[in-house]
């Protein structure tokens, strides 16, 4: 397809705007003013329209296919989740910031407090922020908090433990904060060694970053004695919460001795992933940590009225412009009064018997390195395909053809060809079953015709494309501007 | 029924999944958690149906009232936001798909993104862009810590004229590195020129600048440029996009680093989010640039595609030595934005921030006659302008809220010693007859 | 620029369209038109832009009022509507193309249409049903006249339960027919069984009948079938689709053409309108049928696929011999309807029509213990029934509706001599609180 | 594709419903009651989304294709009408009909009458209603007004004359109102006979319905002649708007002695076509046939508000339930809104420039039958083609394959193999530029490999389909209720 700017035409006129009320004023001095105009296309409406959406039928995605992109939790978006953050499209947060602007704020204002409730509850957390702006950036702030703690109680801290399953945006996130990087092998059993664990830890570990279930989708019962051994060196528990939609109701991280946690609402609580965002990552932390939280802080005055609280002297300071991805956050919110207590309970279990299922039906033609019971996913590997030189790559090209995303390959890290199947809760057993036929199918012809597993995809508008070029030329941004 | 969990199988299903699994319950499949670390409590209210819901959030909603006319701008800007980005945002495979990780079957948000990347470099000036960040905040504190690894120095200088959220976001993500933060005090509502020599040093990583600046004034960076360029150091200016379809370029000026928030690019207030931050650079930093990055490219055939590209920038390749943590960013925000570009158009985008400057020129004109009133800035201002009235701005905004108005943003918690300053912002959205109607209260709340 | 035209040629390409064509000027194309026929006026205000339009649309529907809650239906009713429809409607590839003419660029809409007359069969459980007509109304005048095709006769009996606004329709189509229409009177607000025998005749084509009645009274029409055929006429029934989840379907009462409004199942209450008329029947009157048909059929490859069948019978081959004259007709809201069918399933729309029973009849109790107000119906009803007040309804749905409620549809105007009754509705949006509050209104209107 | 009743599975559940708040009443007797649950499926919300997500990209529509089906003006849609309908939602027809209740319909009834008045000043009009819900039932309305006004005046009328070029709405429309049709060829020059149709014309004559411009795209310029001619018998003259969009503010068909029109909002007013509707039919008239106007009429009483009057013993009647398709007047209202009268002139122009550009750059390879300056569209007849043995539906389908749709084929019925190409004025000139190519394509693939065109389509999810299977099996309904 052509690019937009490709079906420029000097002159053609998109969107009209009002005719202005006001005189012309005199014009900017010639320095300031902009000496070109920008080059944007130059497109009706309708070449806009018909533009964006064919390049949307250049997609998959949820709606029109069955994507289990492992650890990315992509369940169904239901439709009155987007009708419900729509009704807040008008408001602008800075009134609640202005003086006397609170009351006009109440709605908005209200649900950041009833959504950081009901996450607390979730999460058994004594405090929830929603400014984080995704999981990563929860991450962040989680680890700012955690610096604040150590820096509160004079604590010289100077690592970060992750386990090497651990998602990439865990040691990002804490080096960012200026820690260095430990990280835990995992053992054979699928957990972070627990041996080599006890050997990292120090007093001078600041904090400890799992994720639970793990991304091999495997849950650690050994989390407590984790949990404990960090906190004799003082050291935090930082949950990563993108694989919460597996235990809602079943396991609190709070119970369990975590500190800090970060969830994703654009995982665990239906807001859709928007072709990589916006999320939308809180994070909750133990009553240790509360006074370091971000500001602006959303608090319930005794009168029942919501309030924003601005100076508080331990805190971090803000991480985002405002409230956080409100919008999202407003979807999250639904979805938590839509399905109720037992609608989340419903959905971790469902989640796991999906996976299961997926694992049980599939084991028998793909390796699984770690083969136990498993939570909300499960990690195949393309080893055995391997030996006739398929990859999990090409195993991932003919699904494509077949109609299937696939799953999340080459992660975690440490499995060899990884293939990262998560169903989620709101896929059907046919919708599986028939996945599974087809990834049957691939693994017979990965046997039968290698060959044609590395010509997939074909039925695309594009076939694999050459990612080294990519690289190389670093064709960024059309032409010259 | 009542609460719905969008959870399909049914029970003869489940029998069905159990049994080949070879588990005798659901609750078996969770045996793998000990009893011992089960959830103390799950006290949360029943569910209810989507109807229910639907009569609930707008309750919610309504709460926050009426909804007034803005004059409010410190970042998030009431624009008009032309009807087919809804629709074409609301297209569910734009939506509901994910960072694109395989690109034969993404080409729709791949080519998309990179058609963003392009109008970003085309308004600033620049040469790439990434993706997108998550807001203008902490893109501007993702431009200081590109600065940082770019030159290795520890210190950076920031102009007070910089929206002061996003300072404190700067200062909140630079908190833990041992980075010195030098803040540029403002001169007449301006960058500090005579200052500047001094602030500026060999440590500099980068002067950090904003244009308009957060009191509104306009100007032209080019000699900041200059210096920051002869002690090494890097111009990061943080832009509010409407602005540069009249204003001259950073690019042009010579920045290093541009940011901004995308807000006023299609998307809607809504409380604050969700937003996008952009970020665009010189070719030469590239690989510096924190974030998802859309490369053309080509497949088997011959024909053009998109993918993801310099990845090993990031996080899930490079881990803690990744340009940045980011993960997900604000994709369906950038979108938004591109649409909103292509549909002004290069005329209609130009028309737009002239109907911003002309109708903030009225404004200032009129409300500057307001009795005791006097406008701060001496420089040019694009489509906001620093008020000082003969009173403390808080109780006087105040007021005018209870009329409807969110007059402006009251200066004095951010600014000491500005408490009776006011920042007002007009887009193409108020009316001749709402900026009078402004100005008749302001002087009613300021003399009766 | 203010108004938009969406008309995309630059004047430089209007420029070489106009060299290509030959001629001189864009009103040299116009010069077929000869000057003595050129418009005498054409006085229509400036145009505006989209943000304009909205703001001014938005002042339009608000001087609607806030809005009432409603008890009231005859014909339009205000249920649920699941979220999923609009943004599944809303599709481009639905909403923006026309009749599936080239079926091979079409399948999405001509499988819907086949999914939507198969859930009409299962609804109403008929044999076969077209691809929807415009309305309620309209469809059965379509039935009568199919009736009157069948038959070859020239009379139809109308019975005075069905819908007064369906039966003017009925009577503005046939007038120019030189058919009779006898309209039955109803007895107790239901179907009077005594008169039916001699209104029935061998020159009636079809017997109309409407479940529930516009009263709200349910009917077993079994008998009513069969006296029909034995006379060799056809049982017409209009029903209420909601209705159908709880009552037995016309097919099983014997009908032989049922048509109803299809607004009930999905679509807005929008100021009535767009709706949509279904109509179905059984197999061996499919050629009698008015409207699209959409059929079952296999490509080359032997591959299922759908077209529009039967097309002998339309206008566009047929001409004046057609069925009917329809040509475009109301899919997108037939669409609504098969989602919102598909939404529910078999279940929920089963638990929907039991919830507006449920409401109903305890509406029906607490209203009917209002001192001086009487139900009318004898017999059972679904989410309707009829009250009598002790004084005229006109009056006291007038001091409702200032409290907030339309508490029903009086009867004076189409019933001469039931001024005194009022229709009411309750849909499963009702509360016990909104229905014991208008039992608690119109007391009070009644008494104080 | 699977029918959504072949994904069923009993007990699925989808959507879900509020909670009784009331007791369960007693159940219906027996004989009323439902004997067996209606057949719908048992589907999730995910199944319904994706099933009809994946059904609408099956289909060719203005937002993805270009779209020049002739007759049928498939402009560009815009997306702020949409917006402006939604608006209108959730207010009951029956609230302006109580006592009292037009208080609470003042939005409504403003627009209506509005709407009304715009028409009216379009087409030179005394008086428009907007109740008729198609161009067909506008046709319908139309007659039977001309009917009523016949019969007001004691006239003894038998038929209505129609050109052979008409749309078959026409004398089907005039069929359904008892009417008999008397047909009059086209001339050579591709306008009515005048000769044979001042034969037709007697004093039993009702109507006389045309088209103007015609279905060949002709502006007839002795419309006025005719329109005496038919005067003179007392016959009045029917204006089938559907071809509007070539002629606003240039012509008015008032003012040029039709007494009777309808308009098709869904093609001049840029209101979108919903896969086959819904449409709106309004109908204007001139001042003698005001008082046979449907009931209820909008009136605008003398302290401007807005009434509904019901009473006027001289009217048809009612035509619709309620107000006619008041959704999509909304879009029409807001349409004529945002063009203005420079917007309107500018769609017809440009609606007509486009189309001669496309007649011209065409007419060397496809025959024109009717060769003169034409007005919104164009008639080629694939006649050449023919000796190739390649008919107009291969040539359509054959675009199909190059991703556009068809323009009408084999109408007007009087032109063999007819192609009927409407561009609209929402078109670019490179997008008619591409077509036109592949137009001159097939014609060149029609001399040189006629089995090519005979094969097409191939890039559809179905290729040529069996009509006749269809219309003999007639497989209407899926499976057993
Ligand atoms: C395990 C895990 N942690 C963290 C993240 C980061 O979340 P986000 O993309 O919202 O920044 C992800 C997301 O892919 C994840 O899967
Ligand atoms: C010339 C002409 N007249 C009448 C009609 C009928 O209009 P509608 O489909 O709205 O009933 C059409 C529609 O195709 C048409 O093209």
């Amino acid at each position: 397809m052509e690019l937009i700017y490709e079906k420029s035409r000097p002159g053609r006129q998109g969107v009209t705007l009002p005719a202005s009320d006001v005189p012309r004023a005199a014009d900017l001095p010639g320095n300031i003013l902009r000496s070109e105009k920008a080059g944007l296309p130059e497109v009706s409406e309708l070449d806009v329209v018909r533009h964006f959406t064919n390049l949307s039928r250049r997609n998959f995605s949820v709606d029109t296919n069955f994507y289990p992109l492992g650890s990315c939790t992509m369940k169904y978006n239901a439709k009155v989740l987007e009708n419900a953050a729509g009704m807040f499209a008008p408001f602008h947060p800075m009134t609640a910031l202005l003086p006397g602007g609170e009351a006009h704020s109440q709605g908005s204002l209200a649900m950041l407090h009833g959504l950081a409730g009901y996450l607390t509850e979730i999460t058994g957390m004594a405090e929830v922020t929603c400014q984080p702006l995704a999981g990563a950036h929860g991450e962040m702030t989680g680890i700012m908090l955690i610096a604040a703690y150590h820096r509160a109680k004079g604590n010289r801290k100077k690592y970060v433990v992750v386990p090497d399953s651990s998602h990439g945006t865990n040691p990002a996130s804490a080096a960012m904060v200026g820690y260095e990087i430990i990280t835990v092998p995992t053992a054979p059993y699928g957990d972070m060694d627990i041996e080599l664990f006890k050997q990292a830890m120090t007093d001078e570990v600041a904090a400890v970053m799992m994720t639970c279930p793990n991304t091999l989708g495997l849950f650690n019962p050994h989390i407590r004695e984790i949990a404990d051994i960090a906190h004799s060196h003082d050291a935090l528990m930082y949950y990563d919460g993108a694989n919460l939609n597996a235990i809602m109701g079943k396991v609190r991280p709070g119970d369990v001795g975590f500190d800090v946690i970060h969830l994703n609402l654009h995982k665990t609580f239906g807001t859709p992933h928007g072709g990589g965002g916006p999320g939308s990552g809180p994070v909750g932390v133990k009553e240790a940590l509360v006074p370091f939280l971000p500001t602006p802080r959303i608090v319930r005055k005794d009168d029942g009225r919501f309030a924003v609280e601005t100076g508080n002297p331990a805190s971090i300071g803000r991480t985002a412009s405002f409230f956080g991805n409100f919008g999202v956050m407003v979807k999250a919110f639904a979805y938590i009064t839509m399905l109720g207590r037992e609608g989340l309970i419903q959905v971790s279990e469902q989640a796991v018997l999906n996976a299961n299922y997926m694992m049980s039906r599939l084991k028998e033609y793909y390796d699984l390195p770690y083969d136990t019971a498993c939570m909300h996913e499960c990690v195949f590997s393309a080893s055995r395909q391997l030996k006739h030189g398929v990859h999990a790559i090409d195993v991932a090209k003919y699904l494509i053809d077949r109609g299937y995303h696939p799953p999340t390959v080459y992660f975690p890290l440490i499995v060899k060809e990884a293939i990262m199947i998560e169903p989620t809760e709101t896929e059907s057993k046919e919708t599986m079953d028939a996945f599974i036929q087809v990834m049957i199918e691939a693994a017979q012809v990965a046997e039968k015709d290698p060959e044609a597993l590395h010509a997939a995809p074909l039925t695309m508008p594009v076939s694999r494309l050459d990612e080294t070029k990519a690289a190389r030329e670093q064709n960024v941004c059309f032409g010259r501007w | 029924m009542s609460g719905a969990s969008y959870c399909p199988n049914t029970p003869e299903e489940i029998g069905e999944m159990l049994a080949a699994i070879g588990a005798g319950s659901v609750e078996e499949l969770f045996s793998p958690i000990p009893a011992a670390l089960r959830a103390q409590s799950f006290d949360l209210p029943a569910g209810m149906s989507e109807f229910e819901l639907t009569e609930r959030m707008k309750k919610l909603a309504e709460q926050n009232g009426a909804g007034v006319t803005n004059f409010i701008g410190g970042g998030f800007y009431d624009h008009v936001i032309p009807a087919a980005i809804d629709h074409l945002c609301g297209r569910a495979e734009f939506y509901t798909a994910y960072t694109p990780y395989q690109p034969e079957c993404s080409q729709g948000t791949l080519q998309a993104l990179f058609e963003y990347q392009t109008a970003i470099c085309r308004l600033t000036g620049m040469e790439v862009s990434n993706a997108s960040l998550y807001d203008g905040g902490t893109a501007l504190a993702e431009a200081a810590m590109m600065a940082l690894r770019v030159t290795g120095r520890n210190r950076v200088v920031i102009d007070s004229g910089v929206n002061p959220f996003h300072r404190e976001i700067v200062a909140t993500y630079l908190r833990n590195l041992g980075v010195e933060i030098a803040l540029l005090p403002a001169h007449e509502a301006t960058t500090n020129r005579p200052a500047i020599a001094s602030f500026l040093d060999e440590r500099t990583a980068a002067v950090i600048v904003q244009n308009p600046n957060f009191f509104g004034s306009v100007d032209d960076f080019t000699d900041l440029a200059d210096e920051a360029h002869v002690k090494g150091a890097l111009l990061v200016a943080s832009v509010y996009p409407v602005s540069l379809g009249l204003v001259q370029s950073p690019g042009a000026m010579g920045a290093d680093i541009v940011t901004g928030d995308g807000q006023s690019l299609g998307n809607p207030l809504s409380f604050g989010g969700p937003t996008f931050g952009f970020i665009a650079t010189t070719k030469k930093y590239i690989r510096n640039l924190p974030g998802r990055i859309i490369g053309e490219t080509v497949d088997r055939e011959g024909r053009r595609g998109f993918v993801l590209t310099l990845q090993a920038r990031e996080q899930h390749i490079k881990r803690h030595k990744a340009t940045s943590n980011i993960c997900s960013n604000q994709s369906l925000c950038a979108l938004r934005g591109l649409i909103f570009l292509a549909s002004l158009g290069k005329e209609g985008f130009a028309e737009l921030a002239r109907l911003n400057y002309d109708k903030a020129e009225y404004a200032k004109a009129v409300l500057g006659k307001v009795k005791g009133v006097t406008v701060v800035n001496r420089a040019p201002t694009f489509n906001e302008f620093t008020l000082a009235l003969p009173q403390a701005a808080d109780a006087v905004v105040a007021r005018l809220l209870d009329a409807g108005m969110a007059a402006g943003v009251p200066l004095g918690a951010c600014y000491p010693g500005m408490e009776n300053c006011l920042v007002v912002t007009v887009t193409e959205k108020r009316s001749r007859q709402e900026i009078d109607r402004l100005a008749a209260k302001l002087e009613e709340v300021l003399w009766s």
